[in-house]
């Protein structure tokens, strides 16, 4: 099921201006502070009332200005996770969480249990949300849309007041969401290692309009995309299966351009995974080093070199069929001999491919 | 100065007649201040600027007079009135039923003042009690804070009958007179008059009330239905 | 304080029944109309404003006499009621809840309407994020976080009602028993000499309901309040 | 409307002046009081919230009453205002400002409570931490955000204040030009044969006049709300 | 300045039980979400009153439950960024960003206009809170709680709705008012980039209790502090000396250990510098390396070696006078013979210490 946006609005001087597809699994909303994004998922919420344009999810028109159609908020059968908590004040945890069920008639607590776990807020079901701390509302803000078994999850940044640990705990959860459900989910994140693990599409807003979008892969490997996402944040995503579990706690996976070593990742034999590479964390090597704590080395060909502003340069680089970034120094660059064309060897550590990089499997795109 | 007369409100328009005449006679202005005759009475113990007070009935001109707060032998009626049973809409006027019980539909009821508070009502139940109807009667009353009301729900057919003043009586007409009480079932309805002790201008006071008691001012008072005194 | 009689402790179990039943059963009216003038969005929403307001207005003698045009068995309304429903509201306890709960409806409605215009709507959108319907919105969100305001605006008007005289002596008359309300009783004993006493006792009593109701309704608003914050 | 006369008129004027007064003279310590009442926490607290609704149960006659006992020349407070300042309440336009005031306090207060009790403390608190003094926070933070409550209440109090009879007319009495308001003037016409019309046009007016005041503050309202939300 | 908090307070079946000196400069509160790290500032602000205990801000007490000591909230002489931004409806923006001047009396309009400018939201003066984004509004209420010139800044995770670069910018700022203020600055973060840089005392916050405070260098690079951090954001913070700013931009800068050379440094040639280097950013090597793309080669020495949950080996590295934390895998360990007082290379891309860690001097601690 695709969720088809193609909207305008007008807020005091910003105009909002937008038009993407986000498919199946995650599509995240990127951009700088007041570029639209709230605005944006207002939109499709039916909470902001678009002034021309049309929203669908696959075949069912949600507004449409030319005929006249504007689905009602509580039809649209959405969940949205709002930047503010917006718990109920007057119910407890336990009720704040089932509400949604209640309102669409769904029957018993669903995963309840699992879904508060998951958030650790079992311990905080009898509580009324005045006595929450700021990241505990917002765990029960997550599992109250989730409860609500939506067919578009509707997510503005709801891992940013949480703490690394907990995000951990929780990303694997949304990971299976988007494996299991099947419904777009509309995530707005500044956080390119959220984005990185379970984004499928990316939709870059600038001052209200869309910039770029398309697969996550593609548009994090973009040279050109650096500037958006920051050099420290810049890399790349790959696909890779899982070949084997070794003895001493290293899996070895299957990239197109060759073999990767990763301390264990808690994936079957034969799964497909997505691995994020950071270009500040590869390194090129004129020769394959050896007597490194490195245990991934993958012949590469240098497909562009692009100088950013400062001394780094960027350089793209071709391993099998994907495209990795690599950020080295022009020093570095000039002392290499690096050059378009020219081959090398791309060094990274095993494990700078952080667990919490370690995505599920890609269903699409 | 003007002078200001506090006066039981059923009288307030002859008596803002009578100021309007007194006025182009005199030069003296006259101010007629309405309301009910208890309110008045407590003012006037309180302090109230008035200098004549005119009363609905003599009970609280005897308060204020035990009060020592009416000027000593300035008190005479300026006027009386008779009371009459009432009937919704038209009809002739005849002798007083010996059962008003019996002319009263079921579940309907007889307007009155309040029975033990208003003058107009503690008339009514004293004349009521004299023919002798009032045990049949007392649980068909109907009871307002003034007499005005009373005349009202009969005005309006919310009561088919009820006890108001001839006045009253006289004054609307969707209802008809259907029988007067008899002068002497009930204590003399009379309007007494007095200067008050604190009266700042207690001359003009008496040349006033002189006036309403002549027979221009007792002629004035018949055309507004009561009944002249004559002293 | 026997010398209250009895129709006077009857006349307490009668205010407490008429301003029980006014405040009840105006209560959802009060809400529907409060709501609608916060949130509606129609023509006409100015004037229900001030239609609102009008029974504060008026002088409750007026407001009395229309409820008599009105809902009087001559009444366009009054007549309907009785030929269809056999119902009639003159002279009847109804009838003195009905004036009651019309001269307490602009106190319940603009107490209710500044807790709904409290609400953040976002806790609404939230709600219907969630797939509540605008009156599920309504029920489970909206009304429990107005519960203050709700309990606020029924002790006013629960206190307005034990203390309503004009409009309600007006519409029902003072039948002791039936229609006789505290303030009717007081206002009785205030309208003779001497009867003060039994005035003050009476208005004692009423206060000490009243405020009864009112130290009832702060604990009330006060565990309410304790539940929505959860402090 | 010729047949309402001058004196009519002198009402309308009147009441405007007695309402207008009423209203912005009570309304600082109808601040102070719901402030009190809302985020006080003082022995008595329940106290005076019960004591601010007693005008709203008693019978407006006894408080009028009451207030004529209490600042009459010869009462307490009115004998000392007299003594000292030269001031008198009872008879004087000022006296029905007061018995306004005090009618409408009770509907003041409670809107402004409302309205300081959905202020939203960790607003205050942000406040208190940039140096603001409780003082300083009151008048820049809560004194904005309740606006709205403050004109809800201060049209209650105004459409109370002008259409307040009982208290007002026990207090002050009812002299035309100097105490006469609209409600006693309607009262008076009701009380006299044939007043009914002049009566209704003074309820027209009254009406009018009170809903213009509800149109102004509504108008306002939404000016003030949409300085609030900024939308 | 220092700040000395020492109390006690239940809060439901919560109990708060912390004591902590804080020093002039950043003071750190880290923990779990609901760890008691906002407890601990409002106690600090004034809005929570402790059931027992003392806070004093050098000699001037703030609360003293044994001398009945309790200085109001608005005689605190603080400014504080809360959770949420807490804006005031009412007023304009600009009107929100001088409130603090004008309830404390302060003339004129102060910073204003450099501060707007820094946060972004110099065109967002006359708007009202209600239509900003929610970046914009935590913004402004940093900008309100700078202006108000406090003697104890109170920070509440103010940056963890900003996107990265419009972080870059505030986070120089923050780092000048460290400097220059000399007020202690009470910033509880989640984001260690951000700890690392800022922060010069570090108190870690578990349930309820200090689990662990001191110098943010020391804890850093504490082996047995990985855990709470996080493998993937564990690192150590050194101190830097600028040495030379090359001409292929590249900023030579001296550390106990050796050179480092990294992207040019915004700072002037003799000043300190604070340098953060992950441990998932430093390869071991058993001989210096050659033809590899990383600059930075330190001669170090192996002071321990502890095993994590997984299959990582955290090596604590002695560099210098400094501690350098690497993280490698058991295989890789092995491969190298890597034991407690051997000698190996540490090697660190230069890139590898992004331009957000370099933070400004450190004053003390
Ligand atoms: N009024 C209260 N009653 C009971 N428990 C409370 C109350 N207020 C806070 N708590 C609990 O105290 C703990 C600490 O809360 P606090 O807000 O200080 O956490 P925090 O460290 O700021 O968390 P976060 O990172 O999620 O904002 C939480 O577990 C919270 O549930
Ligand atoms: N009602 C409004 N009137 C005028 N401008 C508005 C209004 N609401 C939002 N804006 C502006 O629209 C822009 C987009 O706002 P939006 O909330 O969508 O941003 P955002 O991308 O979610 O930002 P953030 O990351 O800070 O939450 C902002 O510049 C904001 O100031
Ligand atoms: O004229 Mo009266 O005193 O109102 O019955
Ligand atoms: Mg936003
Ligand atoms: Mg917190």
């Amino acid at each position: 099921m695709t969720l088809s946006v193609n909207i305008k609005r007008r807020l005091g001087d910003f105009a909002l201006d937008v038009s993407f597809d986000a498919p199946d699994g995650v599509t995240v909303l990127f951009g700088r502070s007041g570029s639209g994004k709230t605005s944006v998922v207002n939109v499709v919420a039916g909470l902001l009332r678009p002034d021309e344009g049309r929203i669908a999810l696959h075949d069912r028109v949600l507004f449409d200005a030319g005929a006249g159609v504007d689905v009602p908020v509580h039809k649209r059968r959405l969940g949205y996770v709002f930047q503010e908590a917006r718990l109920f004040p007057h119910m407890s945890v336990r009720d704040n969480l089932l509400y949604g069920r209640k309102a669409s008639g769904l029957k018993g607590q669903g995963d309840l249990r699992r879904v508060a776990q998951m958030l650790g807020i079992e311990g905080l079901l009898d509580r009324r949300p005045a006595r929450l701390s700021g990241g505990e509302a917002q765990r029960v803000a997550i599992g109250r849309a989730l409860l609500s078994e939506p067919e578009i999850l509707l997510m503005d940044e709801p891992l940013a007041a949480l703490d690394a640990p907990r995000k951990a705990e929780i990303l694997p959860y949304l990971e299976r969401l988007r494996a299991e459900s099947g419904c777009p989910i509309i995530y707005v994140s500044h956080n390119l290692a959220e984005v990185a693990r379970l984004a499928t599409h990316l939709v870059v807003l600038e001052d209200g309009k869309v910039l770029k979008d398309g697969a996550v892969s593609d548009l994090l490997s973009d040279p050109s995309m650096v500037r958006v996402f920051g050099v420290r944040d810049a890399g790349s995503v790959l696909t890779a299966q899982v070949v084997d579990h070794a003895d001493d706690g290293v899996t070895e996976l299957k990239v197109s351009g060759g073999t990767l070593w990763l301390p264990t990742v808690p994936a079957e034999v034969g799964s497909h995974l997505r691995v994020r590479i950071l270009a500040q964390e590869v390194l090129i090597a004129a020769d394959r080093p050896v007597g490194l704590s490195a245990l991934n080395v993958l012949p590469v060909t240098v497909l562009s070199m692009k100088r950013g502003d400062g001394p780094g340069v960027i350089v793209q680089l071709k391993a099998g069929d994907d495209t990795l970034l690599a950020r080295v120094t022009r020093r570095s660059a000039d002392a290499l001999g690096l050059h378009e064309g020219g081959t090398c060897f791309a060094v990274l550590k095993s494990v700078a491919v952080a667990p919490a990089d370690v995505g599920g499997g890609l269903q699409s795109g | 100065a003007d002078l200001t007369v506090f006066v039981a409100a059923s009288m307030g328009d002859v008596l803002g007649e009578a100021a309007d005449v007194w006025e182009d006679k005199t030069g003296q202005h006259v101010t007629i201040a309405p309301a009910g005759s208890s309110v008045l009475a407590r003012q006037i113990a309180a302090g109230a600027p008035a200098d004549i007070f005119v009363s609905a009935s003599p009970e609280w001109m005897d308060w204020l007079d035990q009060k020592g707060m009416i000027a000593p032998d300035t008190r005479r009626d300026l006027a009386a009135n008779a009371l009459v049973l009432i009937g919704h809409g038209s009809g002739e006027a005849g002798d007083m039923p010996t059962d008003i019980a019996a002319l009263l539909p079921d579940d309907t009821r007889l307007a009155m003042a309040l029975v033990d508070a208003v003058p107009a009502g503690i008339y009514g139940k004293a004349a009521l009690a004299h023919l002798g109807q009032w045990d049949a009667l007392a649980p068909r009353v109907a009871q307002t804070d003034n007499v005005r009301s009373a005349l009202a729900l009969v005005a309006l057919g919310e009561a088919p009958l009820g006890i108001v003043y001839a006045t009253d009586a006289a004054s609307d007409d969707r209802v008809h007179v259907v029988a007067q009480f008899p002068e002497d079932s009930h204590p003399p309805i009379t309007y007494p008059a007095a200067i008050t002790a604190d009266a700042l201008n207690a001359d003009a006071a008496r040349a006033f009330l002189e006036w309403l008691a002549s027979a221009e001012g007792q002629a004035l008072f018949a055309r507004y239905g009561f009944v002249p005194v004559t002293e | 304080m026997d010398y209250l009689g009895q129709e006077a402790w009857q006349a307490v179990a009668l205010s407490l029944k008429v301003a029980f039943w006014a405040t009840v059963l105006s209560l959802p009216l009060g809400i529907v109309t409060a709501y609608a003038l916060a949130r509606g969005r129609f023509v006409g929403r100015q004037i229900l404003n001030g239609l609102v307001l009008v029974p504060l207005i008026m002088p409750p003698v007026v407001t009395g006499y229309l409820l008599l045009l009105t809902f009087g068995r001559q009444g366009p309304v009054g007549g309907l009621l009785y030929d269809w429903f056999g119902v009639t509201l003159a002279f009847r306890w109804t009838g003195a809840a009905l004036a009651a709960a019309i001269m307490a409806f602009p106190l319940m409605v603009r107490a209710i309407r500044l807790a709904i215009e409290a609400v953040d709507p976002k806790l609404e959108d939230a709600a219907a994020t969630l797939g509540a319907s605008r009156l599920r919105v309504f029920c489970t969100v909206t009304l429990p976080l107005i519960a203050p305001g709700i309990i606020a605006g029924a002790v006013m008007a629960f206190a307005k009602a034990v203390g309503e005289f004009g409009a309600t002596i007006t519409f029902v008359s003072n039948i002791p028993g039936q229609t006789q309300t505290i303030p009717s009783a007081i206002y009785a004993f205030l309208q003779v000499p001497g009867g003060e006493n039994a005035a003050l006792t009476l208005v004692v009593i009423s206060i000490t309901l009243a405020l009864g109701a009112v130290a009832l309704s702060e604990w009330l608003a006060r565990r309410v309040a304790h539940r929505i914050s959860g402090k």
